[in-house]
C-alpha cells in the first residue's frame, strides 16, 4: 500500500468576490504529502487558506484545480476516514458535552459499556471530567474546543486533521495536551494534520512544518523538523536541536512580512 | 452564552412562603384579561349585541352543564374526539415524513414545492363532493380533511426547519460515520425541532378547524354538527358551549405541546437564545 | 332612476322560483328596480342575521327557521310568499329500492313504511329537509327518531355525490335534485311531497321576510319588489317552458335543459297564489312544523298573527292596482 | 463554512448553449408531474369519476377561455383581489407587530400567549352570522376572517422567530448603543426573518382559503361566490375553473414571495446552512 | 472624579450545576480595579472565569456576590460606556463585514461620510481592506475576529474589554496589532480590559497583569509592568526589563500547576 496516508497535489482554490466579477484566489498550486504516522503542522497568515485546505482534505470542499488523494484514492466526496478537529469548536448545541464526546462511538456502534469508559477516559485527559452534563453553551471557549478535540481523540481514528486546536488555551493546559498528542500519535501511529498560528508548537510537535505564503497563497516551505522524540512539551528550548530549527520555520514564516504591515 | 443577569431573583425563587404567594399572583395575572373578557361579555350580551347572536356566559355555563349532565354531548364529544387525534397523527406524521424528505433534497424541494403550495392553496370546502365520494360521510372525511390542513402546515414548518440546519454541523456528523438514519436522528430532527415544534402546535387548532368544517360538510354526529344545528335553531347558548369545548381541547393540547416544547427545547433556554427582555 | 333591492338567498337552489323566473325575465325592471341578489350558503340564519344587520332589504327563507327567529324576539315579518306548497321530493337510490322492495307506483303507507333503516342527506341538519324526512317516516306509521338516520351533507351535489357512492340511501331536496339523479341512473323520485299530501299542498314553504319597522321608504321597495315577484310567478304559470329555457340559459347554462325545464313544472303549481298567505295555508304550516317537532319555544297563532308575523298588504295592494 | 463541493457544477453552469439547455431540461422536470398528473385527470375523469364532479382539464380550459373572454370573471376578480389584498397585508401587519411584542417581553408572552392560541381554535365558521353582524356581507367580513387566518400563522411564526434570536448578538448590539428602534431594525427582524418569511408565506393560501370560506357564507360577488354558484348551477367545469385561477393567485404569490426570501436571506445561502443534498 | 474607571469589588459567581443539586463556584473574590487609560491584562487557566468576569464588567451578568463599579456607578444593567470585543467574534451574520463595522457609528448617527472614513481606516488597520461586502461566513477565522475588533475600536470607545482579542491570530500579524493597540491606548487614553492566555503578550501590552487561578478561581497576583512605552510588539526581549517581568508573571502563573495536570 502506499504510504502516502494524504497528498495534495497541485491544490488551487478561487472563491467568488462579492460585489466584484473576478474571483479571489486563495490557494495556488499547493502540493505536499503526509506519509504514514507523521505529524505535519501548517503555518501561515491569518486568511490564507488553512482552514480551506483541511476542509478539502475531510471532502467538505473540491479544489477548483488540483485533488487530494487519501491512499492513493482521490477525494470527491465526505470523507469518513479522517477525524476533524474545525475551528470552532461545533459541539451540538442540543447535546451534553458528554453525549457529544459519545456521540462517534455511538454511531459506530460501539457497546454502551466500552463507551462509557472511553468518553471519561478522554473527558480525564482533556480535562473535562465533572462536565459530562454540561451543555455546550455552559462551557467556556476554551473548554469547548477541548470538547471538540476530545470528541475526535475518542474515536481514534487514523488521520487527524485539526484546525488551531490549542489556540484557546493557557500556556500550561496547552503543554499538557501538546504532550499528550505526542503520546496518542506516537503510540497509535496516527497521522496527523495541524493548523497552528504558534511556531513553537509548529516545531514541537511537527515531522514536517508547511508553510504558507499571504493570500493568493503558495508553498513558502515544507521544512523538515530532525528533533528526537518523545520531545519535552514544557520547556521546548531544552530539546536539543530545537532552536535551529524554531529558527529556520521563523526566517521563512516573516521573509514575506517584512515592511511591518499585514498585507 | 449565558444568562442575563436573572440571578438577583433568585433570592425571592427560593424563599419558602413567599414563593408560593409569588406563583398564586403570576397566576392571577394571567387569568385576569380572560376574566375582564368574560365579565365584559356578560355584560355586552344583550346591551352591545343581541343575545341571539352572542349569548351570555353564564347562560352558556348553564348550558354546558346542562350537556354534561344530561349526557346528550357525550357521544358527539367522541367521535369528534376521534376525528380531531387521528387527524392531528396523521398529518403530522405525513407532514414531517414529506418535509424532511424535501427539506433533505433540493432536487426534490424544486421539483415537488411549487406543487404542495399550490394544492395547499385550493379551497378543500370547494371539493366536497369529492371527500364524501372518497372518504364517505363517516369519520373519513373529517380525518381527512383535518389531516390534510395540519399536514401542510408540519409540512412547511419540516421544510424550512430542515432546509435551516447548519451545515457544518451536518458535514462534522458525517465525517464522524453518521449514516443516514443516524444523521437524522442525531442532527437534523434536533436542529430542525424548534421549527418542528412550531408547526405541531399551529397545527392543533388546525386540526379543530378542519374536523368541524369537515362536520359542517358532512356528518352524523360530532360537536361540529351540534354547533351548527345549534346555530340553525337559534340555540347562542349551545353555539358557544361547543366553541367552550373546542377552546378546552386546543388549551390542553396546547399545554402538553408547551410542556414537551420546553422538554426538547432545554438546551435552547440554557444558551443565549432564550426569550429577551430588553 | 333605478332603485336597488338586495334579496338575500339562503341557498342558490331552483326552488326560489319567482326569483329565478323575475331575474331571469327582468321583472324588476318595469318597477324601476335594479335586484341584487346576495348569496348566504351560510343559511337561513346567516340571511336573517344580514337581515337583522341591514345589509339586505328582503331575506328568502324558510318560515321555520323565520318562526324560530321571531321566537326569540326578532322583528320580522313575512311580506310576500314565494312558494305556496312544499316542493320538496323523496329521493331514493335505485339500490335501495331494490332492497326494500318497493315501487313509486306502490299506495303511499307501504312506500313510506319502506324507509325504515334508511340514511338520509340533508344539506343542513335541524331544516326543512330534516323535518321532512322525519315526517314522512312518522306517516309511514314509523318512529321518526330512531327508525331513519340523517346526516348533514353540505350542498346538494355533495348530496348527489353521496347517493351515488351509495353514503345515503334517500334524500328530500327540491327539484331539479329529484330529476337529476333520476337521469343520472342513481336515484328514483318516490315521493312528491306538495303533490301527494293535501297538508303541503297549501301552505307558505319559502316566503320572503323583511324586518319591522317597516318605513315608508322600505314599504314602497317592498311593495315594487312584490309587484315584481307577481309578474315572475304569472309568467311562470303563463309560459312555464319558456320561462325554464330564460332561467336555464342565464343561470344554470352548464345544467341539463330538460331537468330545469322538468322542474320549472313540476313547481309551478306553488306560485299559483301570487304570493297571498291565508289563515289556512298559516294553520297547515304551524300544524305542519307541530308534526316534524319543531318546538319553537313559542305558540304561534295563524289567524292571530296576521299582520304581525305576517301580511298580505302588499300582495292585496299589488292587486288593487 | 463554505459550500459543499459544488464546484464542479460551475463549469456546465457557465458554458453559452449547453447551459440553457440544462435550464430547459430543469424546467421539463419541474413540469413533469403536472403535466402527468393532468393526463391522469383527463383520463380519469368520466371513467374512474364521474364528470359533474370533477370535470375534464380540456373542459376547464375552455370554460376558462369563455370566463375571460366574455368578461364574465372580471368583477368577481376584482373583488377577491382586492379582498385577498387588504386581508393579507392587515394579517401580516398585524401579526407582525402583535408576535414582535410578545416575542420580546416574555411577560406579555405568559399572559397573552395561551388566550392567542384559544382564540385561534375557534372555528371562525361557526360565527357566520357574528361575521355578518358585524362586518356585512360586503367585501368587510371576507377580509376580516382572511386577515384573522393570516394573523395567528403570522403572528405564532413571528413570536417564534423572535424567541430564538441570539441573545448574545442582542446583548452586543446594546453595548453598542442601541436604542430599542435600532435593535428592532438591525438584529430582531434580520434574525427571525427566516420565520417571518416562513409565516409570509404559509399565510398566503390562507389568505386565498380565509377569503373562499367568507364568500362561501355570503357574498355579493367574488371567486368563492363564483364557485359556489357554479357548483349549485351543475357547473363542474366552472368549479375548477375558479380554483384554477385561485391557484394562480397562489402560485404567483408564492413566486414573489419565494424571490423576496432569496434576497433576504442571501447570507444563509452563503453560509452553512443552506439545503444539503447529502 | 474618580479615577478608577472600573472596579471589580469581591466579585463571586457561581453557576448552576446540571444534574447536581449544588452549584459551581466558578469565582471567588475577586477584587481589582482599573485606573483611567490603563491597560490590564487578565490571564488564568481556560475555564477559570475570565469571561465571566468581562461580561459582569458590560452588565451582562451580575455577580452572585461583590459588585463592579464603573467610574463610581454600580453596573445593574448593560453598559453602553464599553466597547467588548466577545471570545467568538460575533459578527452579525446578515451584514456585511462593512456594514458590521459601521453599525456602532449608525447606532450613534454619525453622518454618512465619516462613517464612511472611519470604517475603511479601520478596517486598514485589522488588515481586512478589500472585504468589505464579504459576509462573515465568507471570512476566515481570523479575520471575523479582526472584523469584531475593528468593529469596537472605530467608534472609540473610553473603556474597552477584550476577550483574547489576538488568539486566534499568527505571530506576525498579531504582533501589528499588538503595536496599533498600543498605540492606540497610549493616544486616545483608553482603559483597557484584555483577556489573554499569552504571557509574553500580556506582559508586552499591560500595565498590570492580573493572575487567576484554577476554579473557583481566586486572584492569584496582580503584578504592575513598569516597562517604559511604547514598547517593541516585535522583538519582546529587546524591551529593558521584558524577561524579568516576564519571569515574574510565569511563577504565578505556574505555580499552581506544578503537577502537570490539567486540574
Ligand atoms: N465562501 C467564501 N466566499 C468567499 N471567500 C471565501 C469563502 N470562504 C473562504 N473565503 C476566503 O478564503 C480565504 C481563506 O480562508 P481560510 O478560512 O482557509 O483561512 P485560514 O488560513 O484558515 O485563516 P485563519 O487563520 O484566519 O483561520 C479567506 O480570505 C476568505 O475570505
Ligand atoms: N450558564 C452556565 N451554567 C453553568 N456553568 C457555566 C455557565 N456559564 C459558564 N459556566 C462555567 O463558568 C466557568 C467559567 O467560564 P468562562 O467562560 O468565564 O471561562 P474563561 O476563563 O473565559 O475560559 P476560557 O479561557 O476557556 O475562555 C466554566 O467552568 C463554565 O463551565
Ligand atoms: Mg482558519
Ligand atoms: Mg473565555
Amino acid at each position: 500500500m502506499d504510504d502516502r496516508v494524504l497528498l495534495f497535489d497541485g491544490i488551487g482554490q478561487d472563491f467568488p468576490s462579492p460585489g466584484q466579477r473576478s474571483q479571489i484566489r486563495v490557494l495556488d498550486g499547493i502540493s505536499f504529502e503526509a506519509a504514514r504516522g507523521k505529524f505535519i503542522a501548517v503555518i501561515g497568515p491569518s486568511g490564507c487558506g488553512k482552514s480551506t485546505l483541511l476542509q478539502m482534505a475531510a471532502g467538505l470542499l473540491l479544489p477548483t484545480r488540483g485533488a487530494v488523494h487519501h491512499r492513493g484514492r482521490k477525494v470527491t466526496s465526505i470523507n469518513t476516514e479522517v477525524g476533524f478537529v474545525p475551528q470552532q469548536a461545533q459541539l451540538l448545541p442540543w447535546k451534553t458535552l458528554g453525549e457529544n464526546v459519545e456521540l462517534p462511538l455511538v454511531l459506530r456502534g460501539v457497546p454502551a459499556q466500552e463507551r462509557q469508559k472511553r468518553v471519561d477516559d478522554v473527558l480525564r485527559s482533556v480535562g473535562l471530567t465533572g462536565f459530562e452534563q454540561h451543555f455546550p453553551s455552559q462551557l467556556s471557549g476554551g473548554m469547548q474546543k477541548r470538547g471538540s478535540i476530545a470528541r475526535t481523540l475518542v474515536y481514534r481514528p487514523d488521520v487527524i486533521l485539526m484546525d488551531e486546536p490549542f489556540g484557546a488555551l493557557d500556556a500550561q493546559t496547552r503543554m499538557v495536551m501538546q504532550s499528550d498528542l505526542q503520546t496518542l500519535s506516537m503510540e497509535a501511529g496516527a497521522t496527523v494534520i495541524f493548523v497552528t498560528h504558534d511556531i513553537t508548537e509548529a516545531v514541537l510537535l511537527a515531522d514536517n512544518v508547511v508553510v504558507l505564503s499571504q493570500r493568493p497563497s503558495r508553498l513558502l516551505a515544507n521544512i523538515p523538523i530532525d528533533l528526537s522524540r518523545p520531545r519535552n512539551m514544557f520547556e521546548p528550548f531544552k530539546n536539543p536541536g530545537f532552536a535551529a530549527a524554531y529558527d529556520a520555520v521563523w526566517t521563512e514564516f516573516r521573509s514575506q512580512l517584512q515592511a511591518g504591515q499585514i498585507h | 452564552m449565558r444568562e442575563v443577569a436573572p440571578r438577583s431573583s433568585l433570592a425571592s425563587a427560593g424563599g419558602g412562603l413567599g414563593a408560593i404567594g409569588e406563583k398564586a399572583l403570576q397566576w392571577l395575572v394571567k387569568l385576569l384579561p380572560g376574566v375582564a373578557l368574560l365579565i365584559f361579555w356578560q355584560w355586552a350580551s344583550g346591551r352591545l349585541i343581541k343575545e341571539i347572536y352572542v349569548s351570555k356566559p353564564t347562560a352558556v355555563v348553564a348550558r354546558l352543564y346542562e350537556l354534561f349532565s344530561s349526557g346528550e354531548i357525550y357521544p358527539h364529544l367522541w367521535i369528534t374526539g376521534q376525528e380531531l387525534v387521528l387527524g392531528y397523527v396523521i398529518g403530522v406524521a405525513g407532514g414531517v415524513l414529506a418535509g424532511y424528505s424535501l427539506g433533505r433534497s433540493s432536487r426534490l424541494a424544486r421539483i415537488f414545492e411549487p406543487y404542495v403550495m399550490a394544492f395547499y392553496g385550493i379551497p378543500k370546502i370547494a371539493l366536497a363532493p369529492l371527500f364524501i365520494i372518497w372518504f364517505g360521510i363517516g369519520i373519513g372525511s373529517k380525518v381527512a380533511l383535518a389531516s390534510i390542513m395540519v399536514f401542510f402546515l408540519v409540512f412547511y414548518n419540516v421544510f424550512a426547519g430542515v432546509r435551516s440546519v447548519d451545515r457544518e454541523l451536518v458535514n462534522l456528523t458525517l465525517i464522524m460515520g453518521a449514516n443516514q438514519r443516524q444523521l437524522t436522528y442525531h442532527v437534523f430532527l434536533p436542529a430542525a425541532a424548534p421549527f418542528v415544534m412550531l408547526g405541531m402546535r399551529l397545527a392543533i387548532p388546525y386540526s379543530v378547524i378542519g374536523v368541524i368544517v369537515g362536520e359542517f360538510t358532512s356528518s352524523v354526529q360530532g360537536l361540529g354538527l351540534f354547533i351548527h344545528e345549534a346555530s340553525s335553531t337559534y340555540d347562542p347558548a349551545g353555539v358557544f358551549a361547543g366553541i367552550v369545548i373546542l377552546l378546552g381541547f386546543v388549551t390542553v393540547a396546547n399545554l402538553i405541546a408547551g410542556a414537551i416544547e420546553r422538554r426538547l427545547l432545554r438546551w435552547r433556554t440554557l444558551s443565549g437564545s432564550g426569550p429577551i427582555d430588553a | 332612476a333605478q332603485q336597488a333591492v338586495r334579496i338575500g338567498l339562503g341557498a342558490p337552489t331552483l326552488s326560489f322560483l319567482p326569483i329565478w323566473s323575475g331575474r331571469a325575465l327582468d321583472t324588476f325592471k318595469p318597477q324601476g328596480l335594479t335586484a341584487t341578489v346576495a348569496a348566504l350558503p351560510g343559511g337561513d340564519a346567516s340571511a336573517l342575521a344580514a337581515l337583522d344587520a341591514g345589509d339586505i332589504d328582503l331575506a328568502a327563507v324558510g318560515p321555520d327557521s323565520m318562526l324560530r327567529a321571531v321566537a326569540k324576539g326578532q322583528p320580522f315579518e313575512i311580506v310576500y310568499s314565494l312558494m305556496s306548497k312544499v316542493t320538496l321530493q323523496l329521493v331514493v337510490s335505485k339500490d335501495f329500492l331494490e332492497r326494500a322492495g318497493v315501487k313509486p307506483t306502490d299506495p303511499m303507507p307501504k312506500r313510506l313504511a319502506a324507509l325504515k333503516g334508511a340514511t338520509f342527506g340533508a344539506t343542513a341538519l335541524a331544516g326543512a329537509q330534516e323535518a321532512a324526512a322525519r315526517w314522512l317516516a312518522a306517516q309511514g306509521g314509523l318512529d321518526p327518531k330512531n327508525d331513519i338516520k340523517v346526516a348533514q351533507v353540505g350542498s346538494p351535489i355533495a348530496i348527489q355525490a353521496a347517493l351515488e357512492a351509495k353514503r345515503i340511501d334517500a334524500f328530500v331536496l327540491s327539484p331539479p335534485e329529484g330529476f337529476l339523479a333520476e337521469r343520472a341512473g342513481t336515484g328514483v323520485v318516490l315521493v312528491s311531497m306538495g303533490d301527494e299530501f293535501p297538508l303541503l299542498a297549501k301552505q307558505p314553504y319559502l316566503v320572503l321576510v323583511a324586518k319591522k319597522p317597516i318605513s315608508p321608504a322600505s314599504s314602497e321597495l317592498i311593495q315594487k319588489t312584490v309587484n315584481a315577484m307577481q309578474a315572475a310567478s304569472a309568467a311562470v304559470l303563463d309560459k312555464p317552458a319558456e320561462v325554464a329555457e330564460a332561467i336555464q340559459k342565464q343561470f344554470f347554462a352548464k345544467a341539463d335543459p330538460q331537468a330545469i325545464a322538468s322542474a320549472v313544472k313540476s313547481m309551478s303549481s306553488g306560485v299559483a297564489e301570487r304570493g297571498r298567505i291565508d289563515v289556512e295555508g298559516m294553520k297547515n304550516a304551524l300544524t305542519f312544523n307541530k308534526e316534524v317537532g319543531n318546538n319553537f319555544g313559542k305558540e304561534f297563532d295563524a289567524a292571530a298573527t296576521k299582520d304581525d308575523l305576517w301580511t298580505n298588504s302588499f300582495v292585496d295592494a299589488a292587486k288593487a292596482k
